[in-house]
């Protein structure tokens, strides 16, 4: 497999825009032509090459060797292959990605996996606010795909969220699930208040009891045989959801968000 | 210094000049008689090019509070469509809100040097003008909205009478610097506030005992008598209830003979007919507009794409929210003055309803005989942002473009419409004339509009084509009072237009009353409220253009 | 061609092209999951008087369904693609959704996808919830014991309908035991159903009827009582002739049905009270799909 | 324009660019350039007319300098920066007018300095819209007024006396029978009680409760069923009856102050307050009406709405206008380094100084300024509404009011400062 590597000669002051810098616009491109790309840096534009070593050869792998939190867009609009960010990334990471692997060795920015359309993206650290939302003005955040995070995600995690499933092991802040119609987000660790605000259809699946909102009504005990085919799905990811430990079927349903129209439901796992 | 226009090929219907080859001159800005002695500073060899005056949008929402909520309302409208600064043009966005920089830029592009704010509520008159201050080289001008102003109501529900009425309009068309009056669903925006969700012709405002007719008479009797030369500008009761047709012709037979403008009629032909309980009134209200020659319209015809519908209607807009798209909307009560509906639409080509709008609209191009009475626009933004007029020119000049279209649209619709047996095609002369001799006419600028002696040197050059769309997208030249500022469809220069105005006389009398109303009820001070002239005139781009009323002149 | 003394007639079954899909049902035990399947493919033998032609192919264990619990193979098989969705769709929805603890699954993963979840979601009331796993839509439909999960929907493929063999036999019970042992071993080959009572059919049809309104009748040659009253095909020696019909979703899998299904009744032998084999050919104009009995048994 | 005075220097009906509610009543004594609110003036107005004039020169660090030489200076802060950033945006219409085309010209970022609390509102109209109201509708309509999380007569000190306990109604009979009820803030003053002595009703609860006790009251807007007795310390039953009462009202009013809902994500408080009024207005009316409208902010958004599309946060270094109402942001951009100059605009309150950066500032501010830390540049402007005419917006938005000059400060006006940097660039 071929591989390109992208090494951030100094860590900006400004931001930059990276998404020139995916697969489908540099697929055929000789390495001499992706230095002399223009990104943008503030007001300025300067070609790829006075900010990023580059080496390899442009093929279906990119990696991003001492990234930084300032390098925004990253992935945007994908369609196929892998990038693998050493280090941070900025907002808006695999934003509209449509295909493909997005891997984050360190932490996300706010906007992760915006608008989102398909292919995995798993960030090993955190997440900022607003995992898998949508740009001010759009009614549809994330609408496929899988996105896994290790660490903990900020506040409005699958805000305005249409489809695909945000995968959390650690912890989740407050209105996780906000504004959602549909999707499924997982936490394996604890949420915050203001659980799915707003949230019109969509799962929350959660392994710890929350702080219910009082618009969300409670449903009883249930057995729900779709989980199993939600954990089946998951056998194959490198995380503690493809863990046989971590299977259930028996939840506590809420269903909510009663403010909004109500169908959709806060699963908790019982025992 | 004097610039030559040589050998361009003429459409002037003021002068009744129908493509004859002729030479122009300009001084100062203005269209000149061939002088005998003078140096040419500057001369076009226009041999071949189709030349007419600056077009004219008599109907277009590019100024006000309801054209900013629409663009709060739509940041995704914007991202689509960024306009990028040069050393010439600012920044701004384009599409179905577009800012205002982009608005001036794109409509002179176009060849148009005159637009005209049809829906200038009096309390938001002063960001109207504004905004289209902030408008480059188009003049400018609005309509200022009555019909719904408890003012006026409560004038009408105490019988008070017409002269006292008349003077009202007066000082409301000099305090808010209009050219001309407005209604919008006449008295329906004041009995929405009072939870009623539907007006017709002869129902009453509940609290007022008022009818819309009887605003109607009333108003288009105070512009007459007024002298404003622009008719009573009427958006309709029922805009875009099926079968509004009936409310539209009866609205005409109640004005016996009174000069009326009634505005996107599109919206208001509509019958009962068919499956769908929606057919085209197209047809019989041309016939009613050819049968009465006080009436004049303009289209407002539809595009298949994204748009935002503004409309001070929010009766009408409140009942049209379950069909935004995207999911939003924006419904406003307005100071005891009107109201506003802002709700973003994605006509459907597909849709049984969108397409036989579009083929209403153009049905009623069609049908009217009278290009003088009948006027191009798609009520910008509301019918589709004003980019689309060169492609709707072509369907109005190509029928074997226009069936083509046709053929692409919801088929029960397009059975359903007329407009395959339709046969005719407009030509250059007539689409001079109803963008911008007739729309100059109409709203009484005598020095717009045409070529003559004395007319503002507002000119457009066309290299003429037979894909009529890319002949009216791309002018070779336009001039803006004597000024070359597009070549070759894009802007060389940027100038700042004048705004047109009317100033009716009236019997001061009428601020003792309204400054008692103000301290009671209104927010705000009498003298507060009007605008003065040095409000448009202090950044040094704005300016103010008085047109003389025709008082005692027929209509 | 006479095997175990069995004369194998020089002759073919024809079929014909249906349209098939395949559905998997499972519920909280292997005794439920198979009353659910039942229902959904009773009154489904043939097409002309059900709709459509259904079957349960196999059970299937735990570690072979989707959700991880007991279930059962059902195929259907209709003559198009329209009316092939609506059998599925009242099927699924009087026979399956209806039965407790069930789900519903695709059986065949690619072709047309014919709507299962798609349509029975509105039984949900607006409460139903979609969910996307793996790339396939689930749609979970709240109902009295629980949810009713069903596949957004279920593939369709091109298949082969009326794959055949007639059983001649000297007596009813040897014909049928006959039949039994046939019916036993041909339940095991993957991708075919036998959609009549038991697999077996007691009165085989002939295209027509004196009756204008029917369009088949009772194959008289075949009757082994209207051996003087028509132009019999049977000898002195039958007193009985059953049929076995099978569905398949391939040529090759019917093929493998009638070798298997045509040697456990050879196996039996005249011994049995089996004397001939043959099949139901309607002189090549019904189907383009011939099974030569010959060939098959070579 | 100086109109309305007399010889002794007074004027009357006086429009206040300060207090957000358009009050245009005030009477104005000016001598010289000292100022005197001497009728209607409140806790806001006063003080912000009467600040007494400061510095009419310019300062170069600290340096006492012509006009020229410090726009000069500015010019060349601009021109050098990487990514120059405008805060404040505390201006009137033509000074914001001479601020977008310097950012469109230099590149910059542009962020209101109340930009962070009214995106709260924007967010909501960016997303799903709503049904609104203004001022002179609710004087003479509503019936039933529902302050929800602010203490109204701290932000708005008149705004009970001329809106709500008014002499005069043209729909009302009697103005002192309409229904007043706070949710979450107590008001701290009386002002919301009725000309006869009938008291507010207030449901109290903490900020950290709103965003649920608002959600329950769409609920049970709704219909929909709860199976909960209180939230937030409210009882179900106090909400069901407010829930009923506003079904019930013939105009119902719904206010709210985004400068008061201090807290993250309040958007999802204010839309889904929106929702339920839309919701409302299926029977009855019912509009929201929010209220903010300080240091010039819904002038700022205005003009920047219509220049660019976007009310602020408005990213220029792309060619075009790019809005994020995240990142673009002066706060952050100076968090993260990558704002690298920063030009503060402060025309009305001589308190809002820039934040403590220590990137190249420029400041073009009401005289009377004072700085913990000089910035580069210093230039004193004069303030709109009194040392030069100008438009300022209301809170409601569609309203512009006509600032007048009242006296002679030989001060600059803001427009013009801006316009002569970017003509110096």
């Amino acid at each position: 497999m071929s591989i390109l590597t992208f090494t951030l000669r100094k860590r900006p002051d400004q931001r930059v825009d990276m998404s020139p810098l995916v697969h489908n616009k540099l697929a055929g491109m000789p390495v001499e032509e992706i230095r002399t790309l223009t990104l943008r840096l503030g007001k300025r534009r300067v070609e790829v090459d006075e900010l990023f070593d580059v080496h390899g050869d442009p093929g279906d792998r990119f990696i991003i060797r001492n990234s930084s939190n300032k390098l925004d867009y990253i992935g945007r609009e994908q369609e196929s292959g892998a990038i693998t960010v050493e280090g941070d990334a900025g907002a808006y990471l695999g934003m509209r990605m449509k295909g493909g692997k997005i891997t984050v060795i360190g932490s996300a920015g706010i906007f992760a996996a915006c608008e989102m359309q398909d292919g995995d993206l798993e960030i090993k650290g955190n997440a900022g606010d607003f995992l898998g939302g949508a740009l001010p003005g759009n009614k549809q955040g994330m609408k496929g795909g899988t996105v896994l995070v290790k660490g903990n995600v900020g506040q409005r995690a699958g805000d305005h969220m249409r489809r695909g499933i945000i995968l959390v092991e650690g912890s989740a802040g407050d209105y996780c699930g906000s504004r959602m119609t549909a999707g499924t987000i997982a936490v394996m660790g604890d949420t915050g208040r203001y659980l799915g605000y707003a949230m019109k259809r969509g799962t929350l699946l959660l392994w710890k009891q929350p702080n219910v909102p009082p618009t969300f009504n409670d449903c009883g005990s249930h057995t729900l045989t779709f989980l199993s085919l939600f954990f089946a799905s998951m056998r194959n990811s490198d995380s503690k959801f493809s863990d046989p430990v971590a299977v259930f079927n028996r939840v506590r349903r809420y269903g909510g968000d009663m403010s909004s129209s109500g169908r959709g439901e806060i699963l908790v796992k019982i025992g | 210094m004097l610039i030559k226009l040589t050998g361009g090929t003429v459409y002037d219907p003021k002068h009744e000049i129908n493509g004859e080859v002729r030479d122009l001159y300009i001084r100062d800005g203005r269209v000149i008689e061939q002088p005998s002695d003078s140096k040419i500073d500057q001369e076009y060899d226009l041999s071949g090019k189709v030349v007419m005056a600056g077009a004219i949008d008599m109907h277009t929402h590019i100024g006000g509070g309801k054209v900013n909520i629409a663009r709060m309302l739509l940041p995704e409208d914007h991202r689509a469509d960024p306009a990028c600064r040069s050393e010439l043009l600012r920044s701004g966005c384009g599409n179905a809100a577009p800012s205002t920089l982009t608005t001036g830029y794109r409509y002179a592009e176009m060849g148009y040097t005159a637009g005209f704010e049809p829906a200038m509520l009096p309390i938001n008159a002063r960001q109207a003008h504004m905004e289209m201050g902030d408008i480059p080289i188009l003049d400018k001008g609005g309509y200022v909205m009555l019909g719904s102003d408890d003012f006026l109501l409560r004038m009408m529900a105490a019988k008070k009478d017409q002269q006292a009425i008349n003077d009202y309009v007066a000082w409301t068309i000099h305090s808010a610097q209009a050219i001309g009056v407005k209604v919008v669903n006449p008295g329906g925006i004041n009995a929405f506030k009072f939870n009623q969700r539907t007006l017709d012709l002869d129902e009453k405002c509940a609290h007022y005992g008022v009818s819309p007719r009887d605003i109607l008479v009333c108003l288009a009797t105070a512009v007459k008598t007024l002298g404003v030369n622009h008719p009573l500008h009427v958006h309709g009761c029922n805009l875009g209830v099926p079968g509004n047709k009936d409310t539209t012709l009866n609205t005409i037979r109640a004005m016996d003979g009174l000069p009326l403008h009634l505005t996107h009629i599109q919206f208001h032909s509509y019958g009962t007919e068919g499956d769908f309980k929606f057919s085209s009134g197209a047809a019989e209200i041309a016939e009613a507009v050819n049968r009465n020659r006080n009436i004049s319209i303009d289209v407002g015809q539809i595009m298949f794409k994204q748009t935002v519908t503004a409309s001070g209607d929010n009766m009408r807009q409140f009942a049209n929210h379950h069909h935004a798209n995207p999911k939003k909307w924006v419904c406003m009560d307005i100071e005891c003055d009107a109201g506003c509906g802002v709700v973003p639409f994605k006509y459907r080509d597909k849709n049984f309803v969108n397409a036989l709008q579009w083929a209403i609209g153009l049905e009623i191009f069609l049908l009217v005989d009278d290009p003088w009475r009948i006027f191009l626009t798609t009520d910008h933004p509301n019918g589709a942002p004003f980019t689309s007029y060169p492609h709707l020119i072509r369907l109005l000049m190509d029928k074997s473009f226009r069936r083509d279209m046709l053929a692409t649209i919801h088929s029960d619709a397009a059975r359903a419409s007329t407009l395959a047996s339709i046969e005719r095609e407009y030509s250059l002369y007539e689409i001079a004339v109803m963008t911008r001799a007739g729309a100059a006419r109409i709203l009484g600028l005598s020095d717009r509009g045409h070529l003559g002696a004395g007319a503002a040197a507002d000119i457009t050059v066309y290299t003429e084509r037979d894909d009529k769309q890319k002949m009216f997208e791309k002018p070779d030249y336009v001039f803006k009072d004597g000024e070359l500022v597009v070549r070759n469809g894009e802007i060389v220069k940027v100038t700042w237009g004048t705004t047109h105005v009317i100033r009716p006389e009236f019997d001061p009398g009428i601020e003792k009353s309204l400054a008692d109303y103000f301290d009671r009820y209104m927010t705000m001070k009498l003298g507060n409220f009007k605008i003065h002239d040095d409000e448009i005139r202090e950044d040094g781009r704005g300016n103010l253009t008085v047109h003389p009323c025709r008082i005692g002149g027929p209509a | 061609m006479i095997i175990n003394g069995v004369m194998i007639d020089e002759t073919f079954a024809e079929a014909f092209p249906m349209k098939a899909t395949r559905v998997i049902i499972t519920a909280q035990n292997s005794r439920w999951a198979m009353i659910s399947a039942q229902a959904m493919t009773g009154f489904a033998t043939s097409v002309i008087g059900c709709g459509c032609e259904a079957g349960i192919e196999r059970e299937l264990t735990p570690f072979e369904t989707p959700d991880g619990r007991p279930g059962v193979s059902v195929m259907i098989f209709a003559t198009s693609r329209k009316a092939l969705a609506k059998q599925l769709e009242s099927r699924a929805g009087q026979c399956v959704l209806t039965s407790p603890t069930s789900a519903i699954y695709a059986g065949i993963e690619d072709g047309v996808p014919l709507p299962l979840g798609k349509s029975l979601r509105y039984f949900g009331d607006g409460f139903q919830i979609s969910k996307k796993l793996d790339g396939k839509r689930y749609w979970r439909i709240p109902v009295m014991d629980g949810e009713f999960l069903a596949e957004e929907t279920t593939g369709m493929k091109e298949a082969v309908g009326g794959g055949n063999f007639l059983i001649l036999a000297e007596s009813q019970p040897q014909a049928l035991a006959a039949c039994d042992a046939a019916i036993e071993i041909m339940r095991k080959v993957p991708n075919v159903i036998l959609p009549f009572p038991g697999g077996v059919v007691g009165s085989g049809s002939k295209v027509g009827s004196k009756y204008k309104s029917l369009s088949a009748s009772t194959n008289d040659p075949f009757c082994p009582t209207l051996k003087g009253k028509t132009k019999s095909a049977l000898g002195p020696e039958i007193e009985s002739v059953m049929e076995i019909v099978i569905d398949g979703l391939f040529e090759s899998a019917i093929n493998e049905a009638m070798r298997m299904g045509i040697e456990a009744v050879c196996k039996l032998g005249t011994g049995n009270g089996v004397r001939r084999i043959t099949a139901g050919n309607y002189g090549g104009k019904l189907g383009p799909y011939h099974f030569h009995l010959r060939e098959i048994m070579a | 324009m100086m109109t309305e005075t007399n010889e002794a220097g007074i004027f009357k009906q006086v429009p206040s660019p300060f207090c957000g509610v358009g009050t245009d009543d005030l009477t104005i004594k000016v001598e010289d350039t000292a100022i005197r609110v001497i009728e209607n003036g409140c806790a806001v107005n006063t003080p912000a007319f009467e600040q007494p004039l400061g510095d009419l020169k310019p300062r170069v660090v600290g340096k006492k300098v012509e006009l020229k030489d410090a726009v000069d200076k500015a010019a060349e802060i601009l021109r050098s920066a990487s990514l120059p950033l405008f805060g404040g945006l505390a201006t009137d219409v033509n000074g914001m007018r001479a601020a977008l085309s310097l950012a469109d010209k230099t590149g910059a970022i542009i962020d209101n300095m109340n930009f962070g609390a009214a995106l709260r509102n924007f967010l909501v109209v960016h997303d799903s819209g709503w049904v609104n109201t203004t001022l002179a509708e609710v004087k003479n309509r509503a019936d039933l007024l529902l302050v929800v999380g602010c203490d109204l007569e701290s932000l708005f000190p008149r705004f009970f006396e001329r809106y709500i306990w008014t002499a005069d109604s043209m729909f009302l009979d009697d103005t002192g029978k309409r229904q007043v009820i706070y949710l979450g803030k107590i008001p701290s003053g009386f002002a919301s009680k009725s000309p006869s002595g009938k008291a507010a009703k207030v449901l109290a609860c903490p900020d950290a409760d709103l965003p649920q006790v608002v959600a329950v009251l769409r609920a049970l807007v709704k219909g929909a069923p709860l199976n909960i007795t209180e939230v937030g310390g409210i009882s179900i039953t106090e909400l069901q009856r407010l829930a009923s009462q506003l079904k019930k009202a013939a105009y119902g009013v719904v206010t709210w102050a985004v400068s008061a809902l201090d807290f993250p994500q309040a958007e999802l408080t204010v839309q889904t307050l929106c929702e339920m009024i839309k919701e409302l207005n299926r029977s009855t009316r019912c509009s929201g009406l929010p209220l903010g409208g300080k240091e010039g902010d819904q002038t700022s958004f205005q003009v920047s709405g219509w220049q660019t599309g976007y009310p602020s946060r408005v990213d220029f270094s792309a060619g075009f206008p790019e809005y994020d109402p995240y990142l673009n942001s002066v706060e952050s951009r100076l968090a993260d380094g990558s704002g690298d100059a920063l030009l503060w605009i402060s025309t009305f309150n001589v308190e809002k100084t820039p934040p403590k950066t220590p990137v190249r500032k420029i400041v073009v501010g009401r005289s009377g300024m004072q700085f913990d830390r000089e910035p580069e540049v210093f230039i004193p402007v004069g303030t709109p509404g009194i040392d030069h005419c100008g438009h300022a917006y209301r809170t409601d938005n569609v309203v512009a009011v006509r600032l007048r000059k009242l006296r002679e400060s030989a001060l600059p006006s803001c427009s013009e400062v801006l316009s002569a940097i970017e003509q110096t660039l």
